[in-house]
């Protein structure tokens, strides 16, 4: 389990060739997201992302080990960036190793989900008629609640 | 001493993303009044029934959660990360 | 659309920087399928993968257009290596780009599990103890079947 | 002429890969008892029922779907890529 929280972009050849290695790997699903050109106020200048250091981390390592204890899985792998962004800038990666490919992308899309609506950390959009905080969207705590009852 | 700190749009509001306050209050209802006594913007941010409040990075529901000298109390709005 | 089937290994950065690239992209989801060391009868010295020149294309080409025509997609790609590949080899590589999430995870599962039953490929595992064609799993039926539903 | 091809294991059993059939079947039944009287080892692909028959690489399903001169007509078992 990998969580790293930082400026810097992510190496995707990386990130695949230790997911890859995990003992008994036969399926690897990678998410990434990435800033979009348009806003929910207009075309982006930039995208700024801010955290809670410390407990951004270890609020992750939990989502991470719910998912280890609902799924087999063999590693997970997430780095989220900070800082200012521009339209096209990776944003973050989950990366999630398996046996067999169900748990993989189960896992993937629960990380994701937990991580949109959990993990401590909050985005301000700029564009050139001025900067917007971005509010958790109803369909991310919706996408978030289907995890309750189904495990 | 008790460590606030303000995130997101509350950084904003306070105009600080931390501080040290010296104080004897023991609950978190305590502590909020003193900052709606210190601070007139607060009320924006304690009267949001979206403020999201964590003690030592937990995230606490009651105000009367207790609080001790050197913990750390954070404010901040719905996430909105990945 | 992108669909190859070739022997020759994928470049997971360039793959990814494709899809990244594709018009509004948010939300890029890579499945990437490799040989493990365990086969169905036991440690594998190599994995050989046949395929119909020609059907298999078509028929791929038919599942992408049809999750383009169930979300909406930026970018599809699918890699798929034929030949003789041996332990923690890639076979595989489906990635979809879209504005969204959810669209992006579903296609790539839902492409998944059609080139699981409906690619004309077949596998074949190579042993010390001799060689056995894979069959088609169960599993992989039931979880093709699920789309017939559930668009 | 008819284009036949077999994969995986029935091209294991049939032994090739391909052949040219010159043949006036008009069916897939007619071309099936061909291939019956032709190769003792048809009968275990044929009578599979899990064998797969394509026409010009369209799945068919019945016997009597047409067959043509020049039609490529190809037998394989279920699928088992990804």
């Amino acid at each position: 389990m990998t969580v790293v929280i930082r400026p810097e972009d992510f190496d995707i050849a990386t990130e695949h060739a230790e997911l890859s290695r995990a003992n008994n790997t036969g399926a690897v699903v990678i998410f990434s997201g990435q800033v979009r050109p348009q806003g929910e106020h207009g075309e982006l200048v930039a995208m700024e992302l801010e955290h809670y250091p410390g407990m951004t981390e270890t609020s992750i390592a939990a989502i991470l080990k719910e998912a280890e204890q609902r799924w087999p899985l063999g590693a997970v792998r997430v780095i989220h960036r900070i800082g200012r962004l521009v339209p096209g800038d990776n944003i973050v990666l989950v990366g999630v190793a398996a046996t067999h490919r169900p748990a993989a992308f189960a896992a993937c899309e629960f990380v994701m989900d937990y991580l949109k609506t959990r993990a401590p950390f909050w985005k301000k959009e700029i564009t050139k008629d001025g900067s917007f905080w971005v509010e958790q969207k109803q369909k991310d705590t919706e996408a978030a609640a289907r995890w309750q009852t189904d495990p | 001493m008790i460590y606030i700190k303000y995130f997101a749009k509350y950084r904003e509001l306070m105009q600080m993303a931390s501080e040290e306050l010296l104080s004897n209050c023991n609950t978190l209802a305590a502590l909020k009044l003193v900052l709606r006594e210190t601070y007139p913007q607060a009320g924006t941010m304690l009267d949001d029934p979206r403020c999201i409040t964590a003690i030592n990075q937990q995230i606490v529901k009651s105000d009367s959660t207790p609080i001790c000298p050197g913990d750390e109390v954070a404010f901040y709005p719905p996430v909105s990360g990945g």
